[in-house]
């Protein structure tokens, strides 16, 4: 079966992310497929390459990134809700004239619309947040 | 319909609204905080008792032995599940509504 | 991209505007998704009733400091974002009636709240 | 003492906390999501009452009107007060406790 | 850069394990807060008291993945942080009682724990 | 009177960091003191230069920043918090061995005993949160 993810909260503050990990990774280890994961909110936190969580902690983010690249999933976090908050990739950087980016490895930056696409085209939309 | 709720009854009034919103043969499954929504002796047992009569509850136990509580604290009739069975439960019912 | 498949999309708002940004940011996910032609219903719940409230009153520059986005809520027509569904009993332990609210809404009970979640293919809640 | 509340008691719990660990003589400000604790004719409009009876209380109006209230919606016996106010309340009690 | 001053600081602690980081990252304040000497107590109330649950079971590479922190409470002691008070109804609305809880702590009505914070020259809250 | 401000919650998604704002905009201008503004946990988000708020929305980084400016604020952002969450000056950075950083002016990285300091020196502690 496909599902589409929605992920609304950052890493470390609440819980969602971990959650949202272990029910893609639960999917994908049984057969299933993953359209999308949907980062939203301040899920868009999950997506920087710049934390450093200490060492006998989980890394949420390179969590994702491993499982991203196993199973070449496709981690789109939302345009808007990034700029918000600080989350740019390279050409972002440039547009916005920032000096610096922070994305990291297999996650790529785009608009709501593919939310909306991943939940057309999922057979089941999953939310964890808040 | 599956019904996921992450948020401890105490806490916040999700698991009350869920129960509110959720019809004969429904699945409530509860994860995160909301494992202690499953837990006899405490505030909220009449109101998962009530949910028990018409919908089946599941509680991920992960979440439950992570915040000290085993099977053997769960109210009667709460079915454990894990990851995987959140995955299966997903499959299973059409539409999944979570009460963020 | 997409095919030419219509689903039900049903949006669950159940916090209060302001206090966090959920509010606004779900009703920006449902400006863009009214671009993808899909059978559209959003569902006020609890506080999220508290979004519709009439007379919102702040700006950037006074109040809190933050935009008041309510206005939004009447545009929505203009993208034909016409189902709104208030559920009685959350606005009704508020005080509050159809008449305080900003816009045109159905005020539904809980059977036909029910109903019409099960209807749906998809649900975001935020 | 002051008690800051920022959340809505539908939502949470944390008036419902405050007041029962508020004692004579206190203050208690609700600003934020909280104003909805303050209105007449809301579910809490007795645990307001009851508030009011030992203990100060003051709601925030621009978070108020931010959310298309106004004082005259507001229990009587609740104060009005603006940012200032809220540094005032600060420095007028030893010490702030904030609900979160 | 710190004068000779000992005030009295209080944690309170209303939120659950896990399903966020406050209680993780309270117990990090307390732990530093620890070496400036100051009076140290700690109050459990609502959801809090889950905190000091014995038994909690997982780590990094099982269960939910999240390390396990609850033997830092344990160590507390180690740090003369040794006032935990805990509030008696926000107990026993969840069916527990002090042999459920992993370290020895004082059970406070609420007239002793309004008390207790209003002796209180800070009060940090997570 | 002296202030101490704790921000527990990050920009945006909560209102907790605006109203921290006013609250020490309010005390300033009445002649009060900030003793230091102190972020921690998702406040720690508060100091990111790289957010990019739409145009008709209030720039809470750099209203922070400003306020900080003309009132020689001690703005401190908590380093455990922050690497948790990808929040890094230049020499946080290069001892991390990440190839960019994003705080934002007027903010400085220093350690937790810097909130407790900040208890002991103010006559008040203010805490804003979720």
């Amino acid at each position: 079966m496909k599902f589409g993810i929605l992920v609304n909260e950052g890493p470390y503050q609440h819980q969602a992310s971990d959650s949202a990990y272990q029910f893609t990774k639960a999917a994908l280890e049984n057969g299933h497929e993953i359209y999308r994961v949907f980062f939203y909110h301040d899920g868009v936190y999950n997506a920087s390459r710049l934390t450093v969580p200490p060492q006998d902690d989980r890394n949420i983010v390179t969590r994702w990134s491993d499982l991203g690249k196993k199973y070449k999933l496709d981690m789109v976090v939302c345009i808007a809700a990034a700029q918000r908050r600080g989350l740019l990739d390279e050409n972002e950087a440039k547009r916005q004239g920032k000096d610096a980016d922070n994305i990291a490895e297999g996650f790529r930056i785009s608009g709501l619309g593919q939310l909306i696409e991943s939940g057309i085209q999922s057979e089941r939309m999953m939310v964890f947040g808040d | 319909m599956l019904h996921t709720v992450n948020k401890s009854p105490f806490d916040k009034n999700s698991l009350e609204n869920c129960v509110r919103f959720s019809r004969k043969g429904h699945s409530i499954l509860l994860f995160e905080d909301a494992i202690y929504g499953a837990l006899k002796g405490t505030r909220f047992e009449a109101l998962l008792t009530e949910a028990l009569k018409n919908t089946s509850v599941y509680v991920l136990v992960p979440d439950l032995e992570a915040r000290g509580m085993r099977m053997e604290n769960v109210i009667e009739g709460v079915k454990a599940t894990d990851y995987a069975g959140f995955v299966n439960l997903s499959v299973d019912n059409k539409t999944v509504q979570a009460w963020l | 991209m997409e095919e030419e498949v219509i689903k039900k999309f049903l949006y669950v708002n159940r916090k209060a505007p302001y206090g966090t940004i959920y509010a606004l940011e779900s009703l920006e996910v449902v400006l863009i998704g009214a671009a993808f032609d899909q059978d559209v219903s959003l569902a006020f719940i609890d506080d999220g009733v508290y979004q519709l409230k009439k007379d919102q009153q702040t700006s950037v520059d006074s109040g809190i400091g933050v935009k008041d986005f309510s206005r939004t809520y009447r545009a929505l027509e203009g993208y034909d974002v016409e189902k709104l569904y208030v559920d009685r009993k959350s606005m009704e332990e508020r005080g509050l009636s159809e008449d305080d609210l900003l816009v045109d809404v159905q005020v539904f009970d809980e059977a036909q709240m029910a109903e019409l979640m099960e209807q749906q293919d998809v649900v975001l809640s935020f």
